[in-house]
């Protein structure tokens, strides 16, 4: 068995992989996915010593759906529902960084109000892809009660953003400048119930599922990454921060509100499958705190467009009297076709697998120049080839749903 | 003669094909159940594990407590051949493709397709990708659901709308008397799916 | 920290190695030889970042290059996780060759993986340079360089549809 | 002619058959087809839902698994041309004949007149036919040929050397208690149940028997996240179903082994004589407790995820096993203060 001679660091840290297609042929190869209720819309391919991974290639690409190459060829404003359906439980976190790096290149910088609305439906959104994960991951492990519990649950966060902005998952929210919708009028108190009810609700995830004996001895000291290799890996989201490493995007580059809203990043030393389920466990919990927040902020500040005046100014006063009456901010037709001077930016944003990452750049047309990618499901996928190897068969599940892999996101 | 299984005429196993086609002339002839096996198969509609896009969200919300599809029967199952129905969910790409027909081809008569969002009708909003192919390229699609995703309902109509067709039709006793799906034509992709993957 | 003090940091440690400063919104971009990348790499990682946050590449069919551009930042060292710092080099379009850093950064080899199907670079000594997401037939193609068009329709259309 | 007809009225009346008709065929579906049912119900209730119901909505979707039986019984049958063909379709037919096969063996009454097999070693015959099926899982694994299958395989291999030891002890237990391998005495001689003067062997005997049946905790050869259906990846229509229905009806045997040892077989009734009161009645009690108790074995699956291979292996050896061991001692104990 050949070894990767790596660097220098490679006594240090221990990080060994093997030559994919260089191993021995007598090993059992077993493909999981990409039909296969272990995988999602990917397939793993390892190889098995008994019952112990000696080698796990992810085969990616099954949802491959060229985003960053049909974002070449569209206008700026409609890549924003192409870049959703990477993760559309996630919608809001994932299109915010691009439309922030739209703004960088444009050089403005959305009203305060807009900021709230554009955290508080992020924050929506995480709640409930931390549920959709927490789901998938119970089903992994052979738990339905969790999915079904936390499938039920993130209905009411999936129709508290319905009441925000029409869509049950793709809500094109925020745009350049700005957000699409103000809250309705009755949104505060259906907001606090939802917070209510979750605080009352997670206690009966932790019992049933977090301290359940069967899930603890499943998950305690499966997958486990350490901080240093975390970091030359460079995983990021709930997978970094259970290793150790205090790293969220909304605080390393604060953007929206969220330089003046107060959480906490919960970080867990283990680097566990557990540690990485009680990270999602904690931040669902720092989530309601934020939506507390924005929802009070909101409440007291008067009603006003939540889009910059460079849009706003321009528009008619009809629609200035549809917004009094609905809350709606119209676009105005030039958007569609808006052209943004040259220009590259960069931006970030902490979705609820971890941080994306968007590079735009412009040459002053009314489509990008390019457009790259990095999404959070992507830099994790790099876990399935140097941490599942060493472990059992059976923690082969137990490892991809703790990372929360998503393969439409990381496909893009 | 391929392996063990070519001459087919052991004594305890028998013809197998011959003794179905004796017992099927049985049943369906003579005790006249047709209609109890249309609405059996109506009320058991198991779609198989097969997440092709992120409509799966949308697939996994309709089985969840509140829209919950198993309601109607359908239970959705692990593996391949225990299952008679595939639910497309959203864009195929042209590596899943193979999956696809794989599948499909791995599924025992009768079956039935329902292909979920915008992008399985006609490519969606990812009508000029690259990468992308029609799932009636691959398969035969009973039912399209619109929409981008579809709301669970509209998954939950869908299984209804295939159960009533089921039973109007006799699609599932018309396949046993006459051993193919009269309703639909075979498909045959026109170029191999798995080519990438053959080679 | 901001990118002006970011931008000292990254200089000092190049410092003998001729390098471009560019910069753009949120991120600053160091272009060096393609000879010296995997020093100014190396240098760069013992400055303290530790992980590859993107590996972009742009083509620039009009000048015949690609820019590949490694951008990098911090976890462990928590002063430097707020700047994006990118280290690259520029490849010429008609034989795209230039060395790995996987040996230097791990977390770059799947991203490395995937500009080699999409744009045909090649990454030498990159330990296992294979298809990561397309088929074979489709990553003959080239898609994400700037010769594979895809059609769009225009959004505002100058005749009025038919039928 | 009439000849024929005594004879195959002979072969129908012969006790043991029409026991394993009668109980073991019919009563068997009728509770697995109830038990099911309950389980999707009982589940669905737990995770605030409605499970089964359009199919009937007045009997609250209770023919569920009938429509799915004779949609199993009427879909195509695929035998893989890779599989051993004869394996292949015999092994699950063979395992559905060999779980049930027990209960030909034990007597569901204590007139003699009905007794299947008048003989004094009826817990032992029971307990040994009940180590035959799982062999034929591994065959069916083995003839599919496909890795998920033999995977699957392997795994009910290890699962039986955890378990099989630790059923056998825990309810020969019983028969240690009263010193006799017959289930009648045993049965006969629990004026209390046995259950509550050994509570250590019952539970030993109800993992192990949920390990058996691959119920919940250990619901690990068809574990579905890593080996899709076990051994039953390649089984389609009708064959799966079996498969399927074999499980259950291995639990049900199981079961009604454990009514009669640890529950008090039809202990309030004291059966009379005629067939009604000498054994239909009785004979009722006996599947009636053991559908509660198999009511009982199937809420573990809204509670409990599964536990990796070697956790339950290890823990089958580690804590249920010494378990079975206590409780044996504890009928020994019982044996010589001579309690029942």
């Amino acid at each position: 068995m050949s070894v990767w001679v790596y660097g220098e660091q490679k006594s240090e840290l221990g990080l060994e992989g093997t030559i994919t297609r260089k191993i021995e042929e007598d090993l059992y190869e077993v493909f999981i996915g990409p039909q296969h209720p272990g995988s999602g819309h990917m397939r793993i391919i390892i190889r098995i010593d008994g019952d112990i991974i000696v080698e796990a290639d992810p085969d990616m690409g099954y949802v491959h759906r060229t985003m960053e190459k049909l974002a070449e060829g569209r206008e700026w404003i409609k890549n924003v529902p192409l870049f959703e359906r990477m993760a559309i439980q996630d919608a809001c976190n994932v299109t915010v960084s691009y439309i922030i790096a739209l703004e960088r290149i444009l050089d403005i910088e959305p009203p305060p109000r807009a900021k709230y609305l554009r955290t508080l439906l992020c924050e929506i959104n995480r709640i409930a892809a931390h549920l959709y994960g927490f789901g998938i991951f119970g089903v992994f492990i052979g738990h339905s009660t969790m999915y079904m519990w936390s499938f039920a649950d993130r209905e009411v966060m999936v129709e508290l953003a319905e009441r925000l902005t029409g869509a049950r998952l793709t809500h094109s929210y925020p745009i350049p400048g700005g957000a699409r919708k103000d809250i309705p009028q009755d949104f505060p108190q259906a907001a606090r119930k939802a917070v209510r009810y979750f605080r009352r609700r997670l206690e009966e995830y932790r019992k049933i599922f977090l301290d359940n004996p069967v899930t603890r001895k499943r998950l305690e000291g499966v997958g486990i990454i350490p901080k240093k290799i975390a970091a030359e890996l460079g995983v990021v989201g709930p997978v970094a921060r259970a290793s150790g490493i205090k790293y969220d995007a909304r605080l390393a580059e604060p953007y929206d509100a969220y330089d003046e809203v107060e959480f906490e990043v919960p970080v867990f030393e283990e680097g566990d499958a557990l540690a990485r389920a009680w990270v999602k466990f904690e931040e669902i919990k720092q989530s309601l705190r934020i939506i507390e927040q924005a929802v009070d902020w909101l409440e007291r500040h008067p009603r006003e467009a939540p889009i910059h005046d460079r849009f706003w100014a321009k528009s008619p006063p009809l629609w200035k009297k549809v917004f009094e009456a609905e809350g709606r901010v119209k676009l105005l037709p030039l958007m569609a076709n808006m052209k943004l001077p040259p220009g590259r930016a960069m931006a970030r944003s902490e979705t609820a697998r971890g941080e994306i990452i968007y590079y735009v750049e412009s040459d002053g047309k009314s489509t990008p120049y390019r457009v790259r990618i990095v999404s959070p499901s992507a830099r994790n996928a790099i876990v399935f080839k140097y941490i599942a190897p060493g472990y059992k068969v059976m923690d082969l599940p137990t490892i991809y749903g703790s990372i929360d892999y998503f393969p439409p996101e990381a496909d893009r | 003669m391929e392996g063990n299984g070519g001459n087919g005429g052991r004594v305890y196993v028998g013809n197998l094909d011959k003794s179905a086609k004796k017992a099927k002339q049985l049943v369906m002839g003579k005790l006249r159940i047709g209609k109890a096996v249309d609405w059996a198969t109506a009320f058991s509609l198991w779609p198989v594990h097969l997440t092709t896009s992120c409509c799966g969200c949308e697939f996994a919300a309709t089985w969840s407590p509140r829209f919950d599809a198993e309601q109607h029967g359908a239970l959705p199952w692990v593996g391949a051949r225990q299952t008679n129905m595939i639910l497309i969910e959203g864009t195929v790409t042209k590596k899943m493709a193979c999956a696809v027909r794989v599948t499909w081809e791995q599924m025992p008569s009768p079956k039935f397709a329902i292909a979920m969002g915008a992008c399985a009708i006609d490519g969606g909003i990812f009508y000029n990708s690259y990468n992308i192919v029609r799932p009636w390229e691959i398969i035969p699609v009973d039912v399209y659901i619109p929409g981008c995703p579809p709301r669970p309902e509209a998954v939950a109509r869908a299984i209804i709308e295939l159960q009533r067709k089921i039973r109007k039709q006799r699609v599932v006793s018309k396949w046993i008397e006459e051993g193919w799906r009269p309703d639909k034509e075979y498909v045959k992709p026109k170029e191999d799916p798995c080519s990438w993957w053959r080679g | 920290m901001d990118l002006a003090q970011a931008r000292k940091i990254v200089e000092e440690a190049l410092s003998g190695i001729e390098a471009r400063v560019e910069e753009g919104r949120g991120f600053i971009e160091f272009i060096v030889s393609k000879e010296n990348l995997v020093e100014a790499a190396s240098r760069l990682k013992k400055a303290g970042f530790d992980h590859v946050k993107s590996l972009t590449v742009v083509d620039y069919k009009a000048e015949g290059k690609f820019k590949i551009v490694y951008y990098v930042s911090s976890y462990l060292n928590e002063d430097l996780a707020g700047v994006i710092v990118g280290i690259g080099t520029e490849v010429p379009r008609d034989n795209p060759k230039m060395p790995t850093l996987v040996y230097v950064w791990r977390s770059a080899e799947f991203q490395e993986r995937e500009v080699f199907e999409f744009f045909g670079i090649d990454f030498e000594d990159h330990p296992d340079l294979r298809l990561l997401l397309l088929t074979p037939q489709v990553a003959e193609k080239r898609p994400l360089r700037k010769d594979f068009i895809v059609k769009e329709e225009p959004i505002i259309r100058t005749t009025p549809p038919t039928g | 002619m009439a000849g024929i007809i005594d004879l195959i009225l002979s072969i129908i009346f012969y006790p043991p058959i029409y026991q394993l008709v009668l109980v073991g065929l019919t009563g068997s579906l009728v509770v697995v087809i109830f038990i099911i049912w309950f389980e999707r119900k009982a589940t669905a209730r737990v995770q605030r839902r409605l499970g089964p119901y359009h199919i009937a909505p007045r009997l609250a979707g209770l023919p569920q698994l009938v429509a799915d039986l004779i949609r199993y019984a009427f879909q195509e049958v695929i035998i893989p041309r890779t599989a051993d063909r004869e394996l292949f379709v015999l092994a699950p037919i063979v395992a559905t004949v060999l779980s049930i096969l027990p209960i030909a063996v034990v007597p569901l009454t204590s007139n003699p007149a009905y007794w299947p097999i008048p003989m004094d070693y009826s817990i032992l015959v029971a307990l040994a036919l009940t180590t035959v099926s799982p062999i034929f899982l591994i065959v069916a694994g083995w003839a599919s040929n496909n890795k998920f299958s033999i995977i699957g395989g392997v795994r009910e291999a290890f699962v039986i050397t955890a378990y099989e030891m630790i059923a056998i002890m825990s309810i020969l237990s019983a028969s240690a208690a009263v010193l006799t391998f017959n289930l009648v005495e045993i049965v006969e001689a629990q004026r209390i149940w046995y259950i509550l003067l050994n509570p250590i062997a019952f539970l030993a005997a109800f993992l192990s028997v949920l390990m058996a049946t691959s119920g919940f905790p250990f619901e690990i050869p068809e574990s579905e996240n890593e080996v899709v259906a076990g051994p039953f990846t390649e089984y389609s229509g009708l064959l799966y179903g079996l498969n399927m229905g074999a499980a259950y009806m291995k639990r049900f045997a199981f079961s009604i082994l454990m009514v009669l040892v640890f529950l008090g077989g039809w202990s309030p009734y004291t059966p009379g004589e005629g067939i009604l009161s000498g054994y239909l009645i009785p004979s009722l009690i006996v599947v009636a407790k053991a559908a509660i108790l198999m009511m009982i074995f199937s809420l573990t699956r809204s509670i409990y995820g599964r536990f990796r291979l070697d956790q339950a292996l290890e823990g089958a050896w580690r804590l249920v096993f010494p378990m079975a061991v206590l409780g044996f001692g504890l009928a020994l104990l019982e044996a010589y203060l001579g309690v029942m």
